[in-house]
């Protein structure tokens, strides 16, 4: 853990916008331009070699008004067996760029992100609902979506070999 | 009355008695393979039909009676509808040819040869009949007008293709043998003790003819066409009711006459396995030895994966095609030699 | 491959092996529970259908109109109404009701439930041709009872 | 001691039946032979779609992917999901961490003692609840079982896959000694929700050690009994060896985790790596395999399943005694004998229930190793009763991701076989 933390200071020393350690976790967080160049870094030096990403996932806090959304990359590095949470806070409406030419794990991570959360992500090369039906309203896991209700779902006939 | 009329009469019980009983072990050999599928698996198998289930067939025949027959919209309508005869029909006229007693028998002071149709290309005829069987699955394959169906078809024309070769060039080497294209002759050659039967001296053409029979019934490990795991159905896909049990129904006549074609050319056909034997009926030779060969059909389907496509292809070209022509060289070597 | 290989493969040795598997299956015994016919017991920890327990003695519900067990349920498929004023100071259970197309069988409620009320039995056959009789009443859990354990009786 | 693999020694491979030891292909090799495969679909090709599921009988579960056929062959994939979706994340952030248990039954419904399992070790990390010993062993023998019951399932499901239906109904038989020792054990068979916050809800019953001991001795021959069946089958063999390559670098990039990455020669086990519940005082052996082909994913399964039996019996011997949920009130709903006897207990358990356990600020990542892979459970919590956020991720989500360059090249007869080998569960990939 602390060979990721001084490998990551030394090289984004400035850049980096905060870092937590939790229940031996430790987390980092960046800026969206800058995500894809820690990433990268990631994966590639060989003394962090995180290979996999575990997970992204987003989420969303209504009470924190400039950036309620967030954004959380789960880094694991199989070779070293550690573990990295890469953190980028985003606005509504700011897009964040996509992961998966450093990840192609990312892909579907993204799309259902975008879907539940709204979170654009610059560069996707199919970014469409993967999980809720093709005309579902709305972004459902936002805090102020509700948890009962019927959206969508009725059977598509105009669809017929687009997809 | 006069000899033909009362030849012609025989023939008349010959052909209804022969169908009836081919069509008649349908249901049951349909039954047998479920409960055996059962038996194979640890499970009891159909038991609620019937003693032990044994009408079990006759409820599923009610059952697909009773549905309804769809047709695709956009289906080949007139060939849709063919398509199931032309599987069975061939099956029910190779059975004209397969022998269940011997030539000129006695009954009530009348010569009868017990075949129905004592024919000289007898094993020409066969071939021939097989091959069109193939057309039954091809047209169901293309008239569906299913991507699954098309692929089904697809897959049983080039597997039949590959297969009728080494199964022709695998019964030379019984022909050679028995120096006759007649089935009646082909069973006369075995005459005596189970020794004498071709499956010895032809133990090549015979697993040859065994592995290509079960390709050309389209069973597992080959059931290709059909294919649950792959193609959904097949060539079956879009065939529900009684046409589906049509093909069905063909599939298991075309089993029955498959075990007696091998019966009769590699194990003595109605020919007791000991001359001391003789006194049971060689029709009762001939339903056991069929018998058995569906029993090794279910066996075999009830173990083994299935092959894929073109490995398929791969042992039908490569392997089992010179395999056969080195067996018919021998043959010939030691049949001219002797 | 070596000869040994191919003479293998030539006499399918593989193939009569697995074959020889099936085939002693063919002989061998059957597992099949003909189930209408005959039933498998359930061990006592079975999550079946839900009983209400009453005292065997007065008869009195033994539940105390907590709400632990409609508070906890996952599904939320337990409906209790309550009233007071019965004679002995304690709460009148006016309604117990479980809608089991909703019941996942987690088992919670009998966990949280602070006066061993409301078990689950062993009755595993609940299907029906009416989606109504999938709504128990307290006097179907009620009459549940009888299927309980008799530790969980005791208890 | 995971991680690079190719380089490391590895014990001559104890084959059972059939061929003898394979020799190791280097990853390069490797790349070649998939390489070769994925040269099928250069170039233009006319194509014919078909839809591969929902409805497919061979498809599992409701996946769906619409496949370009040139002929038998496979150029293009396009995988859907979503039709067993059911929102778990957003029913977790509107119930306590308690009540979720039972909803995550229902990710890997095939191994829900895992997913039950992956989800506590999570809460209680990020609740910091001592697990007692004795719970910890019974979580690991439970969770082995589980695994057992997973994998025999795959193997039925997968063998019949290939066309031997005989298969299928003996795994099945096989598999109910285990369901049956899992309904004596917390009274389910298939949706256990044993698993609570600080240890297990019941304890072992009587006579269970004893008949799960008989189990764990006479599954290995049942093993055997499937490899006589199958291991040597030139037809299984022909159909599985050199299908569906994919080699570590593809497994990493594509987040594959689970006996899928450990046939492509990676040690990665995270019983081994980062041990929980009772792993790291059990001896056993992560199985290995280098092929990475669907062959060798059926080695590495059979040969984790002997671990398996060798795991539970050990852990049978070693049972400590003591109590099976930890002794915590501000985090572990109580249980049920003290409920009834003890008025603190009593308490307690109305504070859990009416407001939930008592949790930090803070977010933690867990991952454990479930038999299909690794699954790792996000929690957020903000200090209430309820996850801020809770994300699952499920192995199966990004096995099912993977299919695009897994079936590329591979004959139609091979698609079913590649979906097979890499395990997939739509309840879990549909969360």
């Amino acid at each position: 853990m602390k060979a990721v933390f001084d490998a990551l200071e030394g090289r984004f020393a400035g850049r980096l916008l905060g870092s937590d350690f939790f229940r031996g976790e430790l987390t980092f967080t960046v800026a969206p331009e800058d995500f894809i160049e820690v990433a990268t870094f990631c994966r590639d030096e060989p003394s962090l070699a995180f290979e996999r990403l575990d997970c992204l996932v987003g989420n969303h806090f209504p009470g924190r008004r400039a950036a309620p959304f967030e954004v959380t990359a789960h880094l694991t590095s199989v070779s070293h067996t550690t573990r990295l949470r890469l953190k980028v806070t985003l606005a509504e409406g700011q897009k964040m760029p996509t992961a998966t030419e450093v990840w192609p794990s990312a892909n579907w991570d993204e799309r259902e992100t975008w879907e539940m959360y709204g979170i654009e992500f610059e560069g996707h090369p199919n970014l469409i609902r993967l999980l809720t039906t093709e005309d579902f309203k709305g972004f459902p896991l936002r805090k102020d979506f509700p948890l009962r209700g019927t959206v969508g779902g009725r059977i598509r006939t105009d669809l017929k070999g687009k997809i | 009355m006069s000899d033909s009329a009362v030849q012609f009469f025989f023939l008349l019980i010959k052909a209804i008695l022969w169908v009836a009983v081919g069509v008649g072990m349908v249901p049951f050999i349909i039954y047998f393979e479920r409960k055996f599928a059962g038996f194979f698996q640890s499970r009891v198998g159909p038991t609620y039909a019937g003693p032990w289930g044994s009408l079990q067939s006759f409820g599923d025949m009610a059952k697909l009676l009773s549905k309804e027959d769809l047709t695709p919209d956009t289906a080949d309508k007139p060939v849709f509808r063919l398509a199931p005869y032309i599987l069975f029909v061939p099956g029910f006229l190779v059975m004209a040819l397969v022998p269940f007693g011997a030539l000129g028998k006695d009954i009530f002071g009348y010569q009868v040869d017990l075949v129905i149709a004592d024919f000289d290309a007898g094993v020409i005829m066969f071939l021939a009949l097989g091959s069109i069987a193939v057309y039954g699955i091809v047209f169901a394959g293309w008239a569906s007008n299913n991507h699954w169906s098309l692929l089904g078809g697809l897959r049983q024309g080039a597997q039949m293709i590959s297969y009728e070769l080494s199964m022709g060039l695998a019964l030379v080497g019984v022909i050679l043998v028995s120096n006759s294209l007649n089935f009646s002759e082909i069973v006369r050659g075995q005459s005596g003790n189970f020794w004498h039967w071709y499956f010895i001296p032809q133990i090549v053409s015979f697993a040859i003819f065994f592995v290509a029979s079960i390709a050309e019934l389209n069973r597992a490990p080959f059931d290709l066409a059909e294919a649950e795991q792959e193609l959904v159905a097949g060539h079956l896909t879009e065939y529900s009711g009684m046409r589906w049990g049509l093909f069905q129904f063909g599939e298991y006549v075309n089993m029955v006459v498959m075990s007696a074609v091998i019966a009769t050319l590699f194990f003595g056909g109605y020919k007791a396995p000991f001359t001391f034997l003789e006194f049971v009926p060689g029709f009762m030779w001939l339903l056991a030895k069929v018998l058995f060969f569906i029993f090794m059909y279910m066996w075999i389907r009830w173990t083994l994966p299935r092959y894929r496509y073109n490995q398929l292809m791969d042992i039908g070209w490569k392997i089992f095609l010179p395999l056969a022509i080195a067996n018919l060289a021998v043959t010939a070597i030691i049949v001219s030699v002797v | 491959m070596g000869l040994k290989d191919i003479i293998k493969k030539a006499a399918f040795v593989e193939i009569i092996q697995g074959m020889s598997v099936t085939g002693a299956y063919f002989v061998g015994p059957k597992v099949t529970v003909e189930y209408p016919k005959e039933k498998i017991s359930v061990w006592p920890r079975y999550r079946g259908l839900h009983a209400l327990l009453s005292d065997p003695d007065t008869g009195r519900l033994n539940c105390c109109g907590c709400h632990l067990c409609a508070t906890i349920c996952p599904s939320q498929c337990i409906y209790i109404e309550t009233s007071e004023g019965a004679v002995d100071g304690r709460k009148h259970i006016d309604t117990f009701d479980i809608d089991l197309a909703r019941c996942i069988f987690c088992g919670f409620c009998e966990e949280v439930c602070p006066c061993a009320a409301i078990v689950m039995t062993p009755v595993y056959e609940l299907a029906t041709y009416d989606k109504g009789d999938f709504y128990l009443t307290k006097e179907k859990l009620l009459a549940n009872q009888v299927n309980a354990h008799k530790e969980l009786i005791k208890r | 001691m995971s991680g690079s693999t190719h380089d490391t020694a590895h014990p001559q491979q104890d084959h059972v039946h059939g061929a003898a030891a394979k020799p190791r292909p280097t990853i390069e090799e490797l790349k070649a032979r998939k390489a070769r495969t994925r040269q099928r679909v250069v170039g233009d090709h006319e194509t014919i779609t078909v839809s591969m599921g929902p409805q497919h009988p061979s498809m599992h579960g409701v996946y769906q992917a619409v496949v370009d056929l040139d002929g038998e062959i496979v150029v293009r994939t396009r995988p859907g999901i979503g039709n067993l979706h059911r929102g778990v994340e957003k029913l977790a952030e509107h119930r306590t961490y308690h009540q979720f248990i039972p909803v995550t039954d229902r990710l890997d419904y095939l191994s829900s003692f895992a997913m039950n399992h992956g989800y506590c070790e999570a809460v209680e990390t990020l609740m910091g609840v001592e697990v007692p010993a004795r719970a910890r062993y019974i979580r690991t023998i439970a969770h082995e079982l589980c695994r057992l019951s997973n994998h025999i399932l795959w193997l039925g499901v997968h063998i019949m896959d290939f066309g031997a239906q005989t298969f299928f109904l003996i795994c099945f038989r096989d598999r109910e000694y285990i369901l049956d020792l899992f309904e004596m054990l917390c009274g389910a068979r298939l949706t256990h929700s044993y698993c609570r916050i600080g240890g297990v809800s019941k304890d072992l019953p009587d006579e269970w050690a004893h008949r799960c001991l008989q189990v764990a001795d006479f599954l290995p021959k049942r093993l055997a009994e499937y490899e006589r069946l199958i291991k040597a089958n030139r037809i299984f063999l022909k159909r599985a060896v050199g299908i569906g390559i994919f080699t570590a670098d593809d497994c990493h990039a594509w987040r594959i985790t689970g006996p899928t990455l450990r046939s492509a020669g990676v040690a990665r086990d995270l019983r081994k790596d980062e041990p929980y519940a009772a792993y790291d005082e059990v001896d056993f052996e992560v199985a290995v395999e280098y092929n990475a082909d669907v062959y060798d994913r059926f080695l590495v399964r059979m040969k984790e399943m002997r671990e398996s039996c060798s795991i539970i019996r050990q852990c049978l011997e070693n049972t400590p005694d003591g109590p099976y949920l930890a002794d915590d009130a501000a985090h572990v709903l109580p249980l049920k004998k003290y409920v009834l006897r003890d008025a603190a207990a009593m308490v307690q358990d109305f504070v859990h229930v009416f407001k939930g356990p008592q949790v930090p600020k803070g977010e933690v990542y867990r991952a454990i190793e479930v038999p299909k892979g690794e699954m790792g459970v996000y929690i957020v919590s903000d200090g209430g009763p309820k996850p801020q956020r809770l994300h699952v991720a499920t192995p199966s989500f990004y096995h099912g991701q993977a299919v695009p360059p897994l079936f590329e090249g591979e004959m139609i007869a091979d698609v079913v076989g590649i979906f097979g080998s890499i395990d997939v569960v739509l309840g879990d990939t549909d969360r």
